[in-house]
């Protein structure tokens, strides 16, 4: 299972601070983003491409085609606003 | 070892350096402390909530000043970042550098800073009288951070002392 | 009204900004602090003398700050400097700098004291085991110094918030 | 009178803090360092021509024209090394 993690404003929008998926569907950070967004309701638009949404693997910045595998920790989040 | 920490409570930065101090080869201290205006952007803000990803957060400050390290001669450095309710004239953040000569301790103070602002996952909620809203990323953030990556090249050249 | 203090007893940083910090307008505080190294062009040193101008230092300070107050947006700004016999791991001067925005506060911070380093009437004295000294004027300062006037050209292209 | 102050190395090396001197032999900075190093002894080699000494009239930095008068209040000294 992938332990996925939602932040901000992103995730009061999908209104959901984490959850488990199975992995076989979604063996890529775009896989994954697909999978979420074929959900329907808020998660097209929360995660439309024209947002500027980060993902992190494991706690490391991660792109489109980062690999995704069993047990990894993925967080998404709109781009950082901290100091 | 950096010190670098993320709390919910204040910190104070005559405390924090006297814990470096006390080494004869430093020469120059650069610190940085950002706070919480009540003004952003026209609206008056009465509180900021600061959210951010725990397991990620120390891993992403870590990696900001182990660049710093790799990149500047850094004697010391440390980073504390509060998280949770803050007020107007709250402290935000505090980055200290502590190094032999000035420019090294100047710049890499203000390299911690740039890709704090762009790096590290904290995010600002602000609640002002009409409404809450979620601080958005300036652009201006991304283009003080990318400065960095263009003054690379030039990092084997004259340093000032 | 900026505050420009020379004198013998120390100073703590953290009262310093307590002092100013009570404005909401301000959301970044730059600051520098200088120490005295032990070691000096490779000798041991065991004191610092500073000498100074009584009657200029002020003077000179108080221009450098109203440079600086002309070319950045500064809310406050102080700036102390010792004078008198000091030992490795004293602190010798300070500078703080608030503003809005960072760049103005790192960038008003690190000019300051660039130009305390050329253009203000102090004069350091070593004493090692073997000797006393002046210490003479590192030409990397007066680098340092004139990359402003560079600069200058710039001053009105894109701010950094 | 012109009221001279020497600071630091050039303070040691001339030994002597202040002193006042007529004005009437020196119109302009240049003028007074033409006078000091005629004294001879340590003053044309503290003040020669290729060392980098600076100098302040009223307590502002000034040049070699830059003329003096009465009660004009001049320092001289090696470049700065505070901070």
């Amino acid at each position: 299972m992938l332990n996925i993690l939602y932040f901000a404003s992103l995730r009061e929008q999908v209104g959901l601070a984490h959850e488990s998926i199975a992995v076989p569907a979604v063996a890529t950070v775009a896989g994954l983003i697909e999978t979420l967004r074929a959900r329907g309701g808020e998660w097209p638009d929360a995660l439309a491409a024209n947002k500027p949404w980060r993902v992190a693997v494991n706690q490391e910045m991660a792109a489109f085609d980062t690999p995704l595998k069993s047990d990894d920790e993925v967080a998404i989040f709109p781009p950082v606003t901290g100091g | 070892m950096p010190v670098i920490r993320v709390q919910t409570a204040d910190f104070n930065i005559a405390d924090e350096i006297a814990l470096m101090r006390d080494n004869p080869a430093i020469g120059a201290i650069a610190s940085f402390i950002g706070l919480v205006r009540d003004i952003n952007d026209g609206l008056g803000v009465k509180t900021l909530t600061l959210e951010h990803y725990p397991a990620m957060t120390e891993k992403a400050v870590a990696a900001i000043v182990a660049e710093a390290e790799a990149r500047w001669r850094i004697i010391h450095c440390t980073v504390i970042h509060r998280v949770g309710e803050l007020e107007p004239c709250d402290q935000v953040v505090l980055v200290i550098v502590a190094s032999a000569h000035r420019a090294d301790a100047f710049e890499a103070c203000q390299f911690i800073m740039d890709y704090l602002k762009t790096r590290a996952p904290f995010w600002k909620k602000e609640r002002t009288p009409q409404s809450a809203r979620w601080v958005e990323a300036r652009e201006s953030d991304a283009v003080a951070s990318l400065r960095w990556r263009a003054e690379t090249a030039n990092l084997s050249g004259d340093r000032i002392d």
